[in-house]
């Protein structure tokens, strides 16, 4: 059945432009699509192919390339197959089109996506705040939104002073090494 | 900036009044909150309003180590916290080519399948509590008690376990565990007729669960609807068994599906993998002793772990519906983006306001219980 | 959120005066008597209020039902923060939570108690780099009882609020005061948060004048700043599209009819 | 359990069962906390015994929430790799994974069965904790969740290095270890837990942690930047170091420690070389400061402060007595541990700063120092340990009794020597071992046997000697007899013909002082064509004169320096072997401690009116 | 007989006793409501506690709640209406409980009669309405838009239960009811002589103390708990006395239709204790139903019962 697919996938390559194939596992098989051709491609993978579940969009901000990648995962529960339909389109101004007329739950992930990185669904029902409702910074998910600047901007940190931290700095110790000097927990500057 | 306040407000008159339920209110499942536009009883549109408990645990994610992320990850679904873990293991092993020892895989197995039954025990409370019934929920508690401790002994969390690492699991069991799983699946086992009796077999809780926030196959198809609300439409999917991960291809278990789709299905349904679990954690306990050699693969030092570049997208069932990861690495020592797709983001939204709509303001609370929709997972 | 440099910083947190009048013994013994037969009272009745702020709410129906049954001390949960003493904070706040939380404390009737459980409450848990949660419960409100854990067993959330009991009992719990008289300080640090503009329902100035628990910090730089952006009372706004949602379910309608 | 239809109304006496509830005994726990499982994740326990402050749970800790506390009066040891540092532990911010005690390599920390803490507002100090043993309250609780075999997360597997088979190598001087590969260097460096023991212990403290890092990061260009930092002897200490820094690796304290000196190795092999070069010039200063220095012998000690000091703009003119630089690691040490080639590539990227060597140039025969001293702003002596000690036993005086540096230095240099085809070793430590098996070779490649008897004074635990070396020496055939005291080298028809010895009773007095006793009745005859004595070496010190002999500051026969390698003369300094005995790398910190030396002489001169 | 008649000659002091009797029942029979309401609310509790498996609060917790509600040291009233509500819900049980007989204290039982007392048990709800009207709560004036709703639903049946019963004894004095059922001992109990109006009545008291399945209006995951929503401090601490009124009245006004009363105060309170655990029970092992659901039932079943009994009654 899934090799039909493929064959079936095949096919659709001469009907849209710039599709890839690549089958993953027996059961995952990777698109890499134009981004212009792909609500045809999911239409066609809806109406033709019975993968009527999108399981999710996942949106993942490349900033080095300036794009979004956003990754459409739809299911079919007759091939039991996973199709990921993966699309680039330019981080500014970061536009692209709703599937809801296609997939009603792109609704959700249309809005989430639109409030974590601010990527603005053409024709999507409704892309108002619903997480962060009370947020007015960027959309947090971006990869240019640092965290942690905010946190320390806005929250204090617990002066703890226990008594036996007075006896060590008494006898001469004391703090040694604070925790944000050896960490493990963020991308370190020698990085980026 | 100003939040509601009911007490200086002045409504026009009109037939139709607002109504706030939640994040404070007992009729809601964690902290989230719904608001209601009512006509008398009747609810006219209901809008769900999400973010009480968002974390940004994505953002969270991308910060720390492939390892430094397990203790985070469990923390998303606090009922059912690990399928989060398993799943999540499972990205990071299909990234790195991990392969699991078997023992490992039925280890793991076993944890779901027992963190499955607890959160149903949980589930199952909550709902009959929305009814106004609150025994089934404190001995569901109780019980589901029961099954922490196990899990305390054999991953040494009550609620967290953060027992799965990638490549296998942290601890082997200790001795007599087996026979201590089966001591308590006898008990639960007994333990079912009771809530038989003072909850599936109660007939006020079957009128008024019985045709409530009813879905049809077709509507649950098109609202994204997974796993036991799903089969209780009808529709014989699960993911264990369609999209099989670890060892679930080698276990014996039946899917129970209902085809009405209402809130009484739905409870229905979740009744009975209880029952399926329970088989399934027996075959676990016959197979464990048989599964000599190690729980995990040798994996490298957590300070130093590059996992090579590329995404992929791990699916799980847990006990509210298909979970998924979407993890991208770009080889890099920490995930370049993971996104968790949690049956509740569509239960709980999308799912949860159509339903309300024409319902009675009686119905909400149960209708959300019944869809088991988890506001942590849709907050993240 | 934007008007972070309106406010100014709040300062260090001041000593709670003592020997304030509400606190001062009495000297009619029948009176003393009364006042002991009330705290005990008091720490043998706590209504919890029932909203699960994190993650740690998921250790409280096992602390509440027949495994551990907090009832035997008296303790039983409350729907509404007018019928409750107790605030538990069970782990992380986000921000969103944050203001309903301080929202919800205002509108309890003193004496009310906090405790803060989980590493979260302290100093911002393993979400501490987290654009999203608050991170030290104390900056917003008095907490009277920690509770260690991440998060705590049910064994432990009870010995946390045996040793409030007892606090109670011994007359030692009342950071409920410190709110009042210090509303300055958690005023001040409110803001730099939520925003010069952030105000609350409840007038805790005057509370504080008519309870005779205004302390010398209870006014300063933010109340001031509260004065001077207070407006009145509006009437909430929910905006429920309800055309857009009569749409899409009309639309399901039509899907489910033509099957 | 029956099942039950969609279809199904229920009934209303099915809930009254549960009236059989009033019968049933509650099912509540009594109040006060139950004892947690034998894995539970409580609170932290610390053995302070086993802590050796590496700081490796701060690191993998997710929440930032452990803290490095400096203890004073405990244990802190940089050699062996130990800090006097103990984590605090914020249980504000903990979320109680136990991956700190899962990475921990010495295991000692644990998490309790403790779960029970609450405190007041004002008492929130009480949640910042310093672990020890005794848990948070004091009170004992048993251990949970602690190291287990299981779960342990450092990789206590060293990766195995390629070596030629004993059979093979015995018969040719090619370096024995083949090195790690790509793959290889990278597990290997992968396991490195960034503690900074290594560093510590390092005697030019080397900044092993970032080069390890960079070497895992596949930035090997990074890695050879790190490693000049402190060292230009970089090949030469990838392959020949004592490596006291894996001495103090915590990994090692469970494991096998990461093997620093390997990826140094593979580091310094896997750049090219003329990459090498351009990256060990990186930092030179553009300008000539007009300052002259003189280096009196081209080994590691003398190289390096020659290089420091080049790179800091002074001219340096380095004098060498033998044909050849490098000094003992040339002459002393053979090329199946050190080959030559290398050593000559760690000269070429020293010289190509522009430090010039005058090569078969004697000090005290072709020049003097006086004139050096007229010539030069500073002068440094680097002159090594060329002489090798004797036993004095009867017949140490005699030609078939050989010292060990004479015979390598000799080897080294290619002189024709002749090989005895049997060969008694008299030493125990590294240059025994050297000259043992430079012997072995050359007696397999001339007569296809080895016939090689080593003695020692000291027991078999406690040669000074690596323990690799012993192994792959008797591998390659040689007997170690240890414990045996020589006592006279016999003689037959005026050759050499053996050595006797004795058995060692102990070789320190009470007092501590260097004094064997033997016990006369275990007596050996070693019998051989040559002995080969290897019992240490001194500072010839010479080519001083007397004059300066007498200036100079002597200190039981060893030239004193203060801190900084100078003499108590102001232009004169002394750095390496003949000032901290033979070490390489400590020859190469004592190079940079006197090039700092010299150029804050040398600036204040300068900026003196 | 001469001793009494012999007082009746000295009318003067007879009649000073009697009011002093009076004044002395209007005092006490609220504190022994109050009293055994507590004893009846602690009940309630181990009730659920035991069918939950659980212990369940110590022997003065009820007690010990409503102290500590008082002694709230901040109170939020909202407004004069809000607490003349309060007011009136507990005075409206304060005044039924004294026109209930109970041994040894019936005077004023024997001035107030059945419909007195009534009307006296609807007033608390209709207090309530003002009291929670006034909080402008959502939640409180869905919560006792149903309590009202609920006393409609239970209304019927009670009304016809009540009017049955009066049938039955030829009388609306409950005093005079009770001397009927205790002169035949267990033979004469209402319960005995009219089995379907007591059956009836049981489901009106189920009603009527609001008890699952008809515990529409506290309800608290639908409307967090109705009318109390706002209550805090004092005003819940005189609902949680209501409460204890409530469950004695309603239990006393039971025991006194059809278990013949007490014959003295341990039977009585037995009596009441047993009749209101049966509520309590079965309140545990129920969910609560829909509003339209209870009063459909209210107006079907414990109706019909109710109007087959009076039927035999008529007999």
């Amino acid at each position: 059945m899934t090799n039909e697919l493929t064959t079936w996938l095949d096919t659709l390559l001469a009907e849209l432009d710039g599709i890839e194939v690549r089958r993953t596992s027996r059961r995952r098989l990777r698109v890499e699509v134009a981004s212009d051709a792909l609500p045809a491609l999911l239409e066609l993978l809806r109406g033709r192919a019975s993968f009527v579940h999108l399981s999710a969009i996942s949106c993942v901000d490349w900033i080095d390339a300036g794009q979004f990648e956003l990754v459409y995962h739809c299911w079919s529960y007759e091939i039991q197959s996973l199709v990921s339909v993966h699309t680039r389109i330019p981080r500014e101004p970061g536009v692209y089109i709703s599937v809801y007329d296609i997939y009603t739950p792109a609704a959700f992930f249309e809005r989430d996506i639109h409030e974590m990185f601010g990527v603005w669904f053409e024709g999507s029902p409704d892309l108002s705040r619903f997480i962060l409702t009370e947020w007015d910074g960027p959309p947090p998910m971006r990869k240019d939104f640092d965290s942690e600047a905010w946190v320390n901007q806005h929250f204090g940190w617990q002066d703890y002073h226990p008594d036996w931290l007075k006896d060590l700095e008494a006898r001469g110790g004391g703090i040694a090494v604070p925790p944000n000097e050896q960490r493990f927990s963020r991308r370190t500057v020698d990085e980026t | 900036m100003r939040p509601e306040n009911y007490e200086a407000q002045r409504q026009p008159p009109s037939y139709d009044y607002e109504l706030n339920i939640g994040p404070n209110h007992p009729g809601i499942e964690g902290n989230y909150a719904f608001k209601l536009r009512l006509n008398g009883d009747r609810v006219i549109a209901g809008r769900a309003d999400a973010g009480y408990l968002h974390r940004g645990f994505e953002k969270l994610m991308e910060g720390r180590l492939w390892i430094q992320n397990l203790a985070i990850t469990p923390r998303i679904c606090v009922p059912d916290p690990v399928p989060m873990e398993v799943s999540y293991c499972l990205a990071v092993e299909d990234l790195c080519g991990l392969v699991v020892p078997e023992r490992a895989q039925w280890l793991r197995v076993m944890q779901l399948e027992l963190s499955r039954i607890a959160a149903h025990l949980f589930i199952f409370g909550g709902h009959a509590a929305t009814t106004g019934m609150y025994t089934p929920m404190f001995w569901g508690i109780a019980d589901r008690d029961l099954i922490l401790d196990l899990f305390e002994e054999m991953t040494g969390g009550r609620v967290y376990h953060i027992y799965n690492i990638p490549g296998g699991v942290r601890r082997d069991l200790p001795d007599g565990f087996g026979e201590r799983v089966t001591n308590t699946l006898d008990y639960l086992e007994s333990r079912l007729p009771d809530y038989d009796n003072l909850l599936f077999t109660n007939q006020v809780f079957v009128h008024r669960a019985r045709g409530c926030g009813p879905i049809s196959q077709q509507q649950a198809l098109e609202w994204g609807v997974t796993g036991p609300n799903l089969r209780a439409t009808g529709l014989k999917f699960d993911v264990r068994r369609d999209d099989p991960y670890l060892v679930y291809d080698q276990l014996e278990f039946e899917i129970p599906t209902e085809a009405p789709g209402d809130a009484w299905a739905r409870a229905l349904v979740r009744r009975r993998e209880i029952k399926e679990s329970i088989r399934i954690i027996r075959q676990v306990v016959a197979r464990l002793p048989t599964l000599a050699g190690p729980i995990r693969c040798p994996i490298p030092n957590p300070l130093a772990w590059n996992v090579p570049a590329g995404s992929t997208y791990t699916r799980v069932e847990s006990s509210k519906g298909e979970l998924a990861w979407y993890v991208v690495s770009d080889g890099g020592e920490r995930p370049y983006r993971t996104h968790v797709r949690g049956p509740s983001q569509m239960h709980a939204v999308q799912v949860l306001e159509q339903l309300a709509i024409g319902c009675r303001i009686e119905d909400v609370a149960q209708i959300m219980f019944s869809l088991d929709a988890c506001p942590p997972e849709v907050d993240r | 959120m934007t008007h972070i440099d309106q406010v100014p910083t709040p300062g260090a947190p001041l000593p709670v005066e003592i020997g304030v009048k509400a606190g001062a013994a009495r000297t009619n013994p029948f009176a003393r008597v009364f006042d002991e037969l009330v705290r005990f009272a008091q720490s043998r009745s706590l209504f919890m209020l029932h909203y699960c702020t994190g993650c740690g709410a998921v250790e409280l129906p096992p602390a509440m039902t027949s495994r551990f049954d907090m009832e035997r001390l008296g303790i039983q949960p409350m729907v509404s923060p007018r019928q409750a003493d107790i605030l538990l904070i069970t782990g992380y706040v986000s921000v969103k939570t944050l203001k309903r939380v301080i929202l919800t404390y205002e509108q309890m009737n003193s004496p009310k108690y906090v405790i803060g459980i989980c590493s979260c409450t302290v100093n911002g848990g393993m979400y501490w780099q987290s654009y999203a949660t608050a991170k030290k419960l104390n900056d917003y409100m008095p907490v009277d009882i920690y509770i260690a854990g991440c998060m705590p067993r049910p064994e432990a959330v009870i010995e946390g609020l045996r040793g409030l009991i007892e606090n109670i009992r011994t007359g030692r719990a009342d950071a409920w005061k410190d709110y009042y008289r210090r509303y300055d300080y958690y005023l001040g640090n409110q803001q730099r948060l939520f925003g010069a503009d952030w105000q609350t329902s409840t007038d805790v100035i005057a509370e504080a004048r008519h309870y005779d628990l205004f302390g010398p910090a209870t006014l300063g730089a933010h109340t001031a700043l509260l004065e001077q952006h207070q407006r009145p009372l509006e009437a909430l706004e929910m905006r429920i599209e309800i055309p857009e949602l009569m749409r899409r379910r009309s639309r399901s309608d039509q899907d489910g009819t033509a099957q | 359990m029956r099942d039950i239809d969609h279809q199904d109304r229920g009934g209303l006496l099915g809930p009254l069962k549960n009236l059989s509830f009033f019968a049933r005994q509650p099912i509540t726990e009594p109040l006060g906390p139950r004892p947690a499982s034998a894995n539970y994740r409580g609170f932290h326990l610390n053995d302070w015994d086993l802590c050796i402050g590496c700081s490796t749970c701060q690191k993998v800790c997710d929440n930032a929430a452990i803290t490095m506390v400096k203890v004073p009066g405990l244990a802190e040891d940089p050699a062996k790799g130990i800090r006097n540092l103990r984590p605090a532990i914020d249980y504000g911010r903990c979320c109680w994974c136990a991956l700190c005690v899962d990475l921990c390599p010495t295991g000692s920390i644990a998490l309790s069965r403790e779960y029970v803490h609450t405190c007041l507002d004002s008492e929130l100090d009480s949640y910042f904790i310093l672990p020890d043993a005794r848990g948070i309250h004091g009170t004992p609780y048993p251990k949970g969740w602690a190291k287990s075999t299981d779960a342990d997360l450092v990789a206590l597997e060293r990766q195995p290095m390629t070596e030629q088979a004993a059979a093979v190598r015995i018969e040719n001087f090619a370096e024995i270890v083949a090195g790690y590969d790509a793959n290889q260097a990278l597990i290997e460096a992968s396991r490195c837990v960034q503690c900074g023991m290594c560093h510590d212990a390092c005697p030019t403290h080397m900044h092993a942690p970032e080069y390890i890092r960079a070497i895992w990061k596949g930035d090997l260009e990074g890695a050879v930047r790190e490693i000049y930092r402190t060292n230009p002897f970089a090949h030469t200490c990838g392959r020949v170091c004592t490596h006291r820094c894996e001495t103090a690796c915590s990994v090692g304290h469970r494991g096998a420690p990461i093997a620093i000196r390997w990826l140094k190795r593979y580091a310094m092999d896997a750049v090219d070389h003329a990459r090498v070069k351009q990256i060990a010039a990186e930092g030179r200063a553009d300008f000539i400061s007009g300052k002259r220095v003189a280096i009196v012998g081209a080994g590691p000690a003398g190289l390096t402060a020659a290089f420091d000091l080049v790179r800091q703009g002074h001219d340096v003119t380095v004098l060498e007595a033998q044909a050849q630089g490098g000094g003992m690691v040339r002459y002393g040490i053979p090329d199946y541990r050190m080959p030559a080639d290398r050593l000559d590539r760690d000269l070429d990227i020293i010289t190509s700063l522009g430090v010039k060597i005058r090569y078969n140039t004697r000090v005290g025969v072709d020049l003097t120092m006086e004139r050096l001293q007229a010539e030069y702003d500073a002068v440094v002596l680097g002159v090594g340990l060329w002489m090798g000690r004797s036993t004095r036993v009867p017949g140490a005086d005699q030609a078939g009794v050989k010292r060990a540096v004479d015979l390598l230095r000799a080897v080294a240099a290619g002189e024709p020597i002749e090989v005895p085809q049997s060969a008694v070793i008299i030493g125990g430590g590294n240059v025994a071992m050297d000259i043992t098996r430079t012997l072995a070779r050359l007696q397999q490649q001339r007569y296809g046997e080895v016939r090689i008897t080593l003695t020692a004074l000291e027991d078999l635990d406690h040669f000074l000697a690596d323990a690799d070396e012993i192994r792959e020496a008797r591998e390659e055939g040689v007997q170690i007899l240890d414990a045996r005291g020589p006592q006279e080298i016999l003689m037959r028809e005026g050759q050499v013909a053996g050595l006797r010895t004795w058995g060692v009773r102990s070789i320190f007095d009470p007092a501590g002082r260097f004094a064997p006793s033997y016990d006369p009745a275990d007596e050996q005859i070693h019998p051989g064509d040559l002995v080969v004595e290897a019992i240490g070496q001194a500072a010839d010190v010479n080519l001083l004169g007397e004059a300066l002999t007498e200036a100079l500051q002597w200190h039981r026969g060893r030239l004193q320096v203060d801190s900084q390698g100078r003499t108590n003369l102001e232009w004169l300094w002394a750095a390496g072997d003949m000032v901290r005995g033979p070490d390489v790398v400590s020859a190469v910190a004592d190079g940079h401690r006197v090039a700092d030396s010299i150029h804050a002489y040398l600036s204040v001169q300068e900026h003196a009116p | 007989m001469d001793w009494l008649s012999a007082m009746r000659l000295d009318a003067l002091a007879a009649v000073d006793f009697h009011w002093l009797g009076l004044v002395l029942e209007l005092m006490l029979m609220p504190l022994i409501a109050f009293v055994a309401g507590l004893g009846l609310v602690l009940m309630l509790r181990k009730i659920a506690a035991r069918l939950q498996r659980r212990v369940g609060p110590p022997l003065l917790q009820p007690l010990w709640d409503i102290i500590k509600l008082h002694a709230k040291e901040t109170q939020t009233s909202h407004g004069l209406i809000h607490e003349i509500g309060i007011v009136m819900a507990i005075g409206g049980y304060v005044a039924a409980v004294t026109l209930l007989p109970v041994p040894g204290m019936n005077g004023l039982a024997q001035q107030g009669g059945l419909i007195a007392l009534l009307y006296m048990t609807m007033i608390p709800s209709l207090g309530l309405a003002l009291g929670v009207g006034q909080c402008a709560n959502p939640n409180g004036s869905i919560g006792i838009s149903r309590a009202l709703t609920a006393m409609l639903a239970y209304d019927v049946p009670m009304v016809i239960v009540i009017f049955g019963v009066a049938f039955h004894f030829g009388s609306l004095n409950l005093v005079h009811m009770i001397a009927a059922q205790q002169a035949g001992g267990v033979a004469t109990w209402g319960m005995v002589q009219m089995p379907l109006l007591a059956l009836a009545g049981l489901f009106a008291l189920q009603g009527m103390l609001g008890k699952q399945p008809f515990e529409i209006y506290v309800a608290p995951a639908e409307i967090a708990t109705g009318p109390m929503v706002e209550m805090g401090g004092k005003f819940l601490g005189g609902l949680f006395v209501m409460q204890c009124f409530q469950l004695y009245t309603g239990g006393a006004l039971y025991v006194t239709l059809f278990l013949g009363g007490g014959e003295h105060w341990l039977t009585f309170l037995f009596k009441v204790f047993v009749v209101t655990a049966i509520p309590m029970t079965i309140a545990m092992v129920f969910p609560r139903y829909r509003t339209e659901d209870m009063v459909r039932l209210f107006w079907k079943w414990p109706t019909m019962i109710g109007l087959l009994g009076i039927a035999f009654v008529m007999n």
